[in-house]
């Protein structure tokens, strides 16, 4: 390992460097989104001084339009980095993400590449409500025909988006508004799509998480160790591909799984962790596999609210003791 | 504008101008000193649009509004305290707390909802007018948006069927001339909100939304061409942000350009109703019954944490 | 149990059918969608001819504005029923299905019903292609605040739509375009949302399968029973609310589980069935519960290709072979 | 029109236009027999819109068109055998059967694709155009869409976003009077699709889509215009649907309100041309290569079904 690629060393940043890199280099890289120009989000901040106003452009609120053309821009030979904002916004495009960028290769039979980036933060940050708290990824995953990332540090932020970027597929780039600002270093250690981090290592238990959820992982894996239980985190930062080897591998050895997501449970990103490992695992499962996430309901606005449906450090770690006592 | 129609209205819309312009002032208060949770966007220099076009309504008809929406809910009749609760995040607020500042409605007082999805309640204001038109209820139903969500497909896909169907609704596209930090001009294309009306065979009006008399004379007549069977209308209400797009943008957005102030829009009534004194005494008046709404709010309960498994199904 | 509440023998017919009697007795009741008047895809047909073309009424090809209308409708004390034709139709609406209607009743803390019905074929029918063949019930269960029903004979498809019109929140009725046609009675005995069908019923292993999948995991029963394999099929026609006493009780008894999904696999209803069971039964599983779906592509054009990609009769009794092997 | 286009043009646009009819009547025939899969959308009566416009594109141009689509591909030069065998699902087809009728595409010849979606292809189209813009290619997009397809959000953002960056776009907008089987005075209010330009301050423009000669001047206007930096227009092509929404409609849809057939514009180009002689040589020349088209598409092996795995991702 030399030095770190990158001078950010917080979440949102991180994600910005990876994209100024990608711009120097490769002119066909641009950036669309809504107020793209300040970076309403972070992902795109300070982009558009360096790069200009036509490069990095602001788009009339109309996210099907917009999406919808990237997707035409990428088959034609750009490679546009879309800010979706807030991911639920995508709701509004949805058709022209699953149904169109997701497909679109497979229909002309390889013809087309659809090399598009769509960002968007997902996860609740603190009374945002129902419409601006959402954790879409199943509906990505299960969309198909798109590639889903959801760092949860800075070097997984910038070594995935740029990733992204350079993948000939279109590619979900999930962050979480409440890490924007988690500090960490960029590691000079590339991380590629398909990949997952884990850490700390343990023998007792895996944590499967994802995003704000693997932060409160390691969190309760910290705590679990004073008391004596080795919990191992495997924070699944890549989710399509999903890494599966490295899933069953945490698996194999512990024989005891938590599942912990910030999307609502029925068919969410903890189901499947849960299913796969349950079908593909089945024989060194000492224990049930475990799912904590966001009962199904809405997000509420009232911090108590939001706070009582979010899995918590205190409740991973309460489930982690149940199965390591089950 | 005749003098009578002044005479009639004009006293309510200063109370009601001056009772938005505290009640948001005492949230950019709130957020200032670290008491508010979530994201507010303020109404602040809008208040002429609300009270305009809600004077011409009736109990019965729905309004739709946005995530910039609380002047549309006081200028309906919404109480100061429910919805002050509820932005606050309180069990006793319109929503029990669920909902927040861009989420507060009262269907009962006919205010339907509040959307966080811009363009996301024009088509759910459609839909109030054609139940009110399918019912028979005599009722129309009034959609706010912004100028930003003009370039939303749900625009142009309501207005086409609105008119198709003859749909007893207005469309009050309020013009603050920007969506976030973008300038209209570089969202629009075209010669304006207004002149997209053409296209569906519907009129398509646009008044100085600054004018509380301008404003209201336009949505009456859109309101009687609604209720008589005439059809939708879309209004634009050209009218000015104050306080940038949400309370502590300055974070980030640095000094962006912002469009020029446009008169404020309490001064040109009180000019216009030209009665010494009552300016100060509604003041007076609103200015307490929003500090004690506040006061109220504040000592109000957090919901109870279990309320948050309720209310997803019937 | 008495006569029959339906003359239909037929599916589609069978949902025309609880419409056109939800018409009869109640006002508020009406349809929507693309040519509903002549009735495409057949849940719609007929009901013109009663009830009038303003009742029954042909919408501009704008979904998210008449789905959006029909929320808002809803909201007004009317019960739209919504044809959308595919059910792929409804990505284009997908934000007023998940975000608007999902969520009114619980962002405005109970004070609004949205009583709406969204009707949309699920599934492939033969060289369809990718964007006319898509089972999406867990974007709509992700989604949340939405009900969910798939029926798979006509009984199911007349009660269940009676019950989703009836329903004071918004529910999403599947039906399967290469059932349209197929037979059986419509039974005097109702079933509600939330209920499952058993049959037949087995000791040995308990298949959980939805539409065409229920019909292809009987037909598969039926050729195991041959083998001396009692297979017990339960057909989760209602994924919303889910009916895990009814499915749980079956994987008591069998010990053995086999989920059949034609939809993509990962975050599928499958891999929810499959998580819920090994979390909920793991001390009565005697094997690793098996799902067979379609694999994360999309469907192709091609008969032969399509085929290759959605689980028959054969892979299903093979994969149950397997199970009861393990 | 000057004679000297007619006479440049008129003979490939009577050959393409033949091939057109006999390759779509190949199509109906076969449905006839039941050896078609799948549903087919036919385009015959409108093949004039697609060799008129067609005919004003460069080879580095890209289309996108919809489900009712061969007739833009077979004018934009795609081969009838691929595609004949991508709509019989056959290994040779220009998606390796994965696509079918709905979804035909070449990209190297200037087809991006089909669309299943109604509107669907618009914005794609406004984003193949902003690459060209981008890269310098030179090129320019068109977007086909139908009447129906102008109802949908997309087209009324992709027009919005196409003028703001003034794109080298075309929108072309092929108005056969129906949308399934919904007049389209049941579906459009207002004025008409042409008439909404207006709203976007760019060219609207209606034309008689039987007439070739008419579609291609406006067309050539219209790409001129993009391909200079003028920005995007809006065409309106009025032209007949002979064959009904989809074959074997008849099973389910009834004898619905057909609106009155437009003259057929092989006819009229024929008369236009007045070469005795020229339209039976090259009716016998294109259904000739029709037939032998079809014939090596029916003769081509199926696809493995191990492929149905493949082109997912790069
Ligand atoms: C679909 C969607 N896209 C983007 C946003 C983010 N957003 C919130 S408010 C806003 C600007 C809206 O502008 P306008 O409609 O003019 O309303 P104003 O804020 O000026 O009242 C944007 C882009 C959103 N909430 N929903
Ligand atoms: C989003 C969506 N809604 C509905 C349909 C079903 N559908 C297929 S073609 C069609 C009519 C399209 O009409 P128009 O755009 O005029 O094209 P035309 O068929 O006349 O060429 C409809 C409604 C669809 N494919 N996609
Ligand atoms: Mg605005
Ligand atoms: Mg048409």
């Amino acid at each position: 390992m030399n030095g770190s690629p990158s001078g950010a060393n917080r979440l949102a940043p991180a994600i910005a460097d990876a994209i100024a890199q990608e711009m120097r280099s490769d002119p066909r890289v641009l950036v669309w989104g809504e107020d793209v120009t300040i970076g309403v989000m972070g992902p795109t901040r300070g982009l558009a001084a360096e790069f200009g106003e036509s490069r990095v452009r602001d788009c009339p609120i109309s996210e099907a339009g917009f999406v919808g053309a990237a997707v035409g821009a990428a088959i034609g030979g750009l490679r546009p980095v879309v800010d979706i904002m807030f991911s639920s916004f995508a709701y509004v495009a949805f058709d022209q993400l699953v149904n169109q960028a997701g497909r679109m290769r497979y229909m002309t039979g390889g013809q087309l590449s659809v090399p598009l980036v769509v960002i968007g933060s997902a996860g609740a940050a603190g009374a945002n409500a129902a419409q601006h708290s959402e954790v879409p990824p199943a509906l990505f995953l299960n969309g198909g025909g798109l590639r889903v990332a959801f760092p949860s540090t800075p070097h997984q932020a910038f070594w995935l988006t740029r990733a992204a970027i350079r993948s000939d597929d279109p590619v979900i780039v999930l962050h979480h508004p409440a890490l924007a600002a988690a500090r960490g270093p960029v590691g000079a250690e590339p991380l590629e799509l398909g990949q997952a981090e884990v850490g700390p290592e343990g023998d007792d238990v895996t944590i499967l998480a994802v995003g704000l959820m693997a932060h409160r992982a390691r969190s309760a894996a910290g705590k679990l160790a004073a008391e004596g239980i080795a919990a191992e985190v495997v924070d699944v930062c890549s989710l399509s591909p999903m890494p599966w080897e490295t899933i069953l591998a945490s698996v194999r050895k512990t024989g005891r799984v938590v599942v912990v997501d910030e999307a609502r449970l029925t068919c969410s990103v903890a189901s499947e962790l849960a299913a796969g490992v349950a079908e593909w695992a089945f024989g060194d499962l000492r224990a049930p596999v475990r799912r904590l996430a966001v009962p199904d309901v809405p997000i509420p606005f009232a911090p108590g609210l939001e706070a009582a449906v979010i899995p918590d450090e205190d409740a991973i770690a309460r489930v982690v003791r149940e199965t390591v006592g089950a | 504008m005749s003098d009578s129609v002044l005479e009639q209205h004009g006293p309510e819309w200063l109370r009601v101008m001056l009772r938005i312009r505290f009640f948001e002032g005492s949230l950019a208060d709130l957020f200032e000193r670290g008491q508010l949770v979530g994201v507010v966007h303020l109404s602040i220099g809008q208040e002429a649009v609300a009270a305009g076009i809600c004077s011409a309504l009736e109990p019965g008809d729905q309004i739709t509004t946005t995530h910039r929406g609380h002047h549309h809910m006081l200028a309906r009749g919404l109480e100061p305290e429910p919805m002050l609760a509820e932005i606050l995040g309180k069990a006793t607020g319109y929503c029990r707390g669920k909902g927040g500042s861009m989420h507060v409605a009262c269907f009962e007082r006919g205010v339907t909802g509040a959307n966080g999805i811009v363009g996301g309640g024009i088509p759910m204001a459609l839909g109030l007018a054609l139940a009110a038109q399918e019912l028979g209820s005599g009722g129309i139903a009034v959609a706010f948006f912004g100028d930003g969500a003009s370039s939303q497909g749900t625009f142009h896909e309501t207005l086409n069927l609105a008119a198709l169907w003859r749909a007893p609704a207005v469309f009050v596209c309020e013009n603050n001339r920007y969506g976030e930090f973008t300038p209209t001009e570089r969202a629009i294309a075209g010669p304006g909100v207004a002149a997209r009306a053409a296209g569906y065979g519907i009129p398509g009006v646009a008044v100085d939304g600054h004018d509380v008399q301008a404003v209201h004379a336009a949505a009456l007549e859109a309101v009687e061409r609604a209720r008589a069977g005439g059809g939708p209308s879309l209004l634009e209400c050209v009218t000015t942000r104050v306080r940038g797009h949400h309370e502590g943008e300055e974070n980030y957005a640095g000094t962006y350009r912002e469009a020029p102030l446009g008169p404020d829009p309490i001064d040109l009534l009180d000019a216009a109703l030209g009665q010494p004194g009552l300016r100060a005494r509604l003041e007076a008046e609103e200015r307490e019954l929003v500090a004690r709404a506040l006061a109220a709010a504040q000592a109000a309960p957090d919901p109870d944490p279990a309320t948050a498994l309720e209310d997803v199904f019937a």
